[in-house]
């Protein structure tokens, strides 16, 4: 190594321990592990309303709250959950963290920027839930217009915490774009980017692009509130529908905000655990940008029976599908990657394949509900809410869960329990399963959704739901303990535990201070060109870690 | 590199765009006083693209500068279209089917006040 | 190691950045992006515009006559103004010429204020006869010998919301940018901008001609069709 | 109920109930057969190529042309399939027959009031003739709302101040639950109907009682049902509970009192907002102020006797 005096026991963790130090830091991965702490809260919280959600609905009637709580809760779990959880959580976090490593990047384009969204974000999930204490928010979280404009002054709050959010989520996305294009390491040309970084680019493409249009949504309902602009609301002549054109403008985009960063995790994850390239690299990489594009052409399929015109309930269903083909081809691709690799079940692979399972029901159910026919029977049924669970949770949380393994000893520098990891997997499989596969068959046969008593005849499928729903509980509880244990007692992590090739893992665990790399590296292959160097896993440990591509030989520059 | 090298738009350049700028407000005042009947919308929006490409092109130094940016802005602009286009896919064609009525019922009742008793 | 300080870097330029282009570059960039979101927010608008016109062509065409092109069309001239007075304080601070740099800040503000202070008249002049936004919308008295009252016609409330959230909204963006301006006007007179350094005053202007440019747009839909 | 069910959809009981089904069953097997391909594919490949020694690297895969271009085009051609068969589905649900028989619907916060060409209305029951074509021509008083008749496999949004409709023709005798779909308040889940298919004689029969004077109360008691007044005035708390409420001393929110009389009881159910009984927030809708005079002295003949 070069002229570095860098003492390798100081790293980004231990540098400087004062609270000062990380609220006001501007490495982007500080701000990363800021961003987990403050999107695993909200991910809890809305977590704990979804239970009480699931266990009012194990009978018909009152089980533990009356209909006016009921509807208050799903309405914040769902707020919670979709813009301070989910839009945040993979972007926000690993993107921050894993992103400038992977490029080879001393720090994102904007470091101020980045911690300002920060902020951003914590000053909106404020406001918006200081609503609770003002009245009560509920309708869900689509906010449709005329109810939401006569629920009462708690909605001034949740729209301008949503506006807010929104910003962070814009500043985020802006960040990513400009650090991808300009501050790549030498060598690391667009097809020899991580497909991570890949899908990190198409997400900061739709962040930047469809939020704006939630803000001025946010902005008319607001003001429609308050100055009876007439512009939503029939009564002063406006036109409701054209709110939720507003809304899905912004809000169908926003589901590939949460999938398309998944996509990307998985990439990765079945390429390394089975140390193969990943197939279709090219396709997967172009289709998640494709995606990107298409995804804001498609938003009129939510609205099949909201009154809007035929012609383009017809056209946005065509639209629909040239969405889900190349989503489909990237599951296949995933798929024959494992194709004379070399797969070891280390319990982030066991998230990736879980992933693969869970988000090819929720992409199927996908394709169903787009078709018009059979949209207009399932449309606002359990269907639908099973529908997308399949996809949010299914996709984007297990996903993020197998993200959250496969980083957890490059961020925290602790190896978690890997026998309790696969035991938690295990049950976050069957209790997600058991939660959501029975919401699919009572949706089918008529059950509305954000109902709060329902007929005795869903009743044996409500039960079914519930009870999955602890099992999910339990696995996901214990992911928490194990991995809080393990910051403790954990094992010290070697530097490249998978023996993976991207190049946040060419360097100490943790990473050392103050910048990422004590050398700029040059990157002379692709990210999972494991037949190009065979010599480096010739003396792996039996863990299957192996020496980092840094500590073997340093690449010619 | 130096910023040094950037490039340095001439005064001449600037001067000659804000006399068209101005030359193109007062012909847009100009043909608004006019009826040109279902032109009146295309030429002020005609006239009104032509002065922000110019803005656009010359103040903003998108023609000298890096063409990625000219690509951010194509990009912003398409998403607009597809916006606006989208959306009149919907109003416009309201009442194609007979799952929806074209028009609101106070407007019905406004101009057809007989329309209720059928 | 890239140490920085130490390496002959100039003072403005970020530890994580190779080199002041890359920092200007990516700046630019970033700017770009913003500019395009707001492009995004504001055509939120202009869809509003375009539906409620087309659903109502003639109200339209009637109520836009209320608003004043006279006042519209100098605000525009305005503008476009301090448009150029931003482009040649960018000209004169590649050439490394302060002074003129500050000049043109300067005439830049009052041209901004001078718009606002238009704006003022024109919205209290529609207060005054109760053209309010929404469901408020009372027109009455008699202006240059128009009787406002024959504007008081169903979806003419729409006409004057989306007349007072578009211009409202960019009003919004003139106050923002006229406080970026002062920020940015004073940084010049303490001497921090030169031909190897002018970002902030390059974004600003971008930013500046983007407000210009909506409202390019906007005074035609609004004020003459 | 005659819409049980113990596979994926409830019996089809309408016309085109079974050319949605037919189509709903096509895309779930075909889904399925591929979802379970794709699967097998996988787990074989997660056995076949687990990983043995922690030294091995595995050799370079080519990818194959073939059947890159095959799992593109396929999938391509099946769900065009499915979108033009779909397109074509959705074409009959949105085209009533000229000669469809026409009721109008109005949603609101909780109830649907049914009005037919006779000029009688109902709440929350609605009779329709067997094998004759049914248009329902929707408005909303309120906010949002969506009809939904699971067996016969219809859904549209009810919308204020303008009109939508669904159609339909039922096939066979019995009763079918109507949902409302679009989130409205605190009542959604109770916002409930039920379609009565009855044979034409019956259907006309029901139609001429319908006209016949109730009494008073009685007709108070049917209205209090139809319009769910039952479901917050006596099944939950929602609002006061109306037994022995005539007669009897109020104390408002204001902290005033008031004797519910027979004013006061016309009052609170044509203006909620105007009296609201204090531990009570104001939940109740002002939809009911429609109601003509007869109907009214009915509901308060009604509560006289709780």
């Amino acid at each position: 190594m070069s002229a570095t005096a860098q003492d390798a026991s100081i790293n980004f963790l231990n540098y400087d321990k004062s609270l000062k130090s990380w609220l006001f830091t501007k490495d982007h991965k500080r701000i990363g592990l800021m961003y987990l702490v403050a999107v695993s809260i909200a991910f809890l919280a809305g977590g704990i309303l979804a239970l009480l959600v699931r266990l009012e609905l194990l009978g018909p009637g009152e089980t533990i709250m009356g209909p006016d709580q009921y509807n208050q809760s799903f309405t914040l779990h769902a707020v919670l959950m979709v813009f301070a959880f989910i839009i945040p959580a993979v972007p926000a976090v690993f993107g921050n963290f894993v992103l400038p490593l992977q490029l080879g990047a001393k720090d994102v384009a904007f470091p101020k920027l980045n911690l300002a969204s920060f902020y951003i974000y914590l000053i909106g999930v404020v406001i918006a839930m200081s609503a609770l204490l003002v009245g009560r928010i509920d309708g869900g979280w689509t906010f449709y217009a005329p109810y939401s404009e006569r629920v009462g002054d708690s909605i001034l709050y949740v729209t301008t915490g949503v506006f807010v959010m929104g910003f962070s989520s814009i500043l985020t996305g802006l960040n990513f774009i400009v650090t991808v294009h300009k501050m790549r390491a030498p060598g690391l040309t667009w097809n020899r980017l991580p497909l991570f970084v890949w899908s990190i680019y198409a997400t900061a493409i739709v962040q930047v692009l469809a939020t704006p249009v939630i803000g001025i949504t946010m902005v008319l309902l607001f003001l429609e509130r308050f100055l009876s602009i007439g512009i939503f609301d029939p009564a002063l002549g406006g036109d409701p529908v054209l709110f939720q054109h507003f809304f899905w403008f912004y809000s169908h985009p926003a589901v590939y905000i949460m999938i398309l960063p998944a996509f990307g995790i998985v990439s990765d994850l079945i390429g390394t655990f089975s140390r193969h390239r990943v197939s279709g690299y090219l396709f997967v990489a172009l289709s998640s940008v494709a995606i990107a594009f298409l995804g804001f052409l498609v938003w009129g399929h939510h609205m099949f029976v909201s009154g809007q015109s035929a012609t383009s309930s017809i056209v946005f269903s065509l639209l629909t599908y040239l969405i889900g083909i190349p989503t489909g081809v990237k599951v296949l691709n995933w798929v024959t990657t494992l194709y004379k690799g070399s797969i070891s079940y280390k319990t982030p692979m066991l998230y990736a394949l879980m992933f693969l399972f869970t988000f090819s029901i929720g992409g199927f159910t996908g394709v169903m509900v787009g078709v018009l026919g059979i949209d207009i029977h399932l449309h606002d049924t359990y269907f639908v809410v099973a529908h997308f669970h399949y996809v949010m949770m299914g996709g984007s949380v297990i996903a993020g869960l197998g993200a959250l393994h496969y980083w957890w000893p490059k961020m925290t520098g602790r190896m978690y329990n890997e026998r309790l990891g696969k035991i938690a997997a295990t049950l976050v499989f069957f209790g997600f399963n058991l939660t959501f596969f029975p919401q699919f068959i009572m949706g089918s046969r008529g059950m509305p959704r954000r109902y709060y008593d329902y007929l005795p005849e869903f009743q044996q499928m409500h039960q079914l739901s519930t009870y999955g729903s602890w099992v999910l509980g339990v696995g996901l509880f214990m992911i928490l303990g194990y991995l809080l244990m393990s910051l403790k007692t954990g094992k010290k992590a070697p530097s490249n535990p998978w023996g993976a090739l991207t190049l946040e893992w060419t360097h100490t665990t943790p990473l050392p201070h103050p910048h990422n790399f004590t050398q700029t590296p040059v990157v002379v292959r692709g990210p999972y060109d494991y037949h190009l160097v065979p010599e480096m896993f010739e003396n792996a440990a039996e863990d299957g870690s192996v020496k980092s591509v840094h500590d073997v030989s340093q690449p010619a520059s | 590199m130096s910023q040094a090298e950037h490039h340095i738009v001439p005064i001449k350049t600037l001067t000659a765009v804000i006399a068209v700028l101005g030359v193109l407000t007062i012909v847009t005042v100009a043909a608004a006083q006019f009826d040109l009947g279902s032109f009146n919308v295309p030429i002020a929006l005609l006239i009104a693209t032509i002065k922000a490409s110019f803005v656009i092109s010359i103040f903003m130094g998108l023609k000298y500068g890096n063409k990625t940016n000219a690509l951010i802005l194509a990009v912003g602009l398409i998403m607009v279209v597809v916006f606006v286009t989208f959306i009149l896919l919907d109003t416009e064609f309201r009442g194609d089917t007979s799952a929806t009525e074209s028009g609101t019922i106070m407007q019905s009742e406004q101009t057809m006040p007989a329309a209720e008793s059928h | 190691m890239a140490s920085h300080p130490l390496d002959g870097h100039p003072a403005h330029l970020e530890h994580h950045f190779v080199s002041s282009e890359q920092q200007f570059d990516a700046a630019k960039m970033g700017m770009w992006l913003f500019l395009i979101t707001e492009i995004l927010l504001f055509s939120g608008m202009f869809v509003l515009y375009t539906v409620y016109r087309s659903w109502h062509p003639e109200v339209f065409a009637l109520v836009s006559e209320v608003l004043d092109w006279r006042m519209g069309g100098f605000n525009t001239l305005v503008l476009l103004a301090s448009s150029f007075t931003v482009a040649l304080g960018i000209h004169y601070a590649q050439k490394n010429d302060n002074r003129k740099l500050i000049i043109n800040l300067v005439l830049t503000l009052i041209f901004a204020l001078i718009f606002l202070v238009v704006k003022y008249f024109e919205y209290t002049g529609k207060f005054a006869h109760g053209i309010y936004p929404g469901a408020a919308f009372d027109p009455h008295g008699i202006v240059d010998g128009l009787d406002y009252a024959k504007y008081n016609v169903p979806y003419a409330a729409q006409f004057f919301s989306i007349y007072f959230v578009m211009t409202g909204i960019h009003a919004f963006h003139v106050i923002v940018g006229i406080g970026v301006f002062i920020w940015i006007t004073l940084r010049a007179s303490r001497g921090e901008f030169s031909a190897a350094y002018y970002t902030p005053v390059e974004l600003t202007g971008l930013y500046w001609h983007l407000v210009d440019i909506i409202w390019i747009f906007l005074f035609p839909l609004l004020y003459l069709i | 109920m005659g819409d049980q069910s113990t596979g994926w959809l409830p019996d089809p009981m309408s016309t085109f109930a079974g050319e949605v089904d037919t189509l709903f069953y096509f895309t779930l097997y075909v889904s399925t057969i591929i979802f379970v391909a794709v699967m097998a594919a996988m787990v074989y490949f997660g056995i076949r190529y687990r990983r043995r020694s922690e030294t091995e690297v595995p050799e370079f895969v080519r990818e194959s042309r073939i059947l890159e271009t095959t799992w593109v085009v396929v999938p391509t051609i099946l769900v065009m399939i499915v979108f033009t068969w779909g397109f074509k589905v959705f074409v009959d649900l949105q085209t009533a027959p000229p000669d469809s028989y026409e009721i109008t619907v109005r949603g609101a916060q909780w109830f649907w009031e049914f009005q037919y060409d006779t000029g009688v209305t109902s709440a929350n029951e609605l009779y329709v003739p067997v094998n004759r074509p049914i248009k329902l021509r929707m408005t909303g008083s309120d906010v949002l709302h969506s009809f939904f008749i699971p067996a016969f496999r219809v859904k549209m949004d009810v919308i204020p101040n303008r009109y939508t409709s669904v159609w339909f023709e039922a096939i066979e005798i019995g009763t079918y639950q109507v949902f409302c779909t679009e989130y409205c308040g605190t009542n959604h889940s109770a916002m409930l109907a039920t379609v009565h298919v009855v044979s034409q004689e019956d259907f006309d029969a029901w139609m001429v009682a319908q006209d016949q004077d109730l009494p008073p109360a009685e007709l108070g008691e049917r209205l209090f049902r139809q319009y769910t007044c039952v479901v917050c005035h006596v099944d939950t708390s929602v609002g006061p509970n109306l037994a022995g409420i005539f007669g009897s001393e109020r104390e408002l929110t204001d902290g005033s009192t008031v004797i519910a009389d027979e004013d006061y009881l016309l009052e609170s159910i044509v203006n909620p907002s105007a009296k609201v009984s204090s531990g009570y927030g104001l939940q109740m809708p002002a939809t009911f102020g429609t109601m003509s005079q007869k109907q009214l002295d009915g509901l308060i003949a009604y509560i006289k006797t709780l």
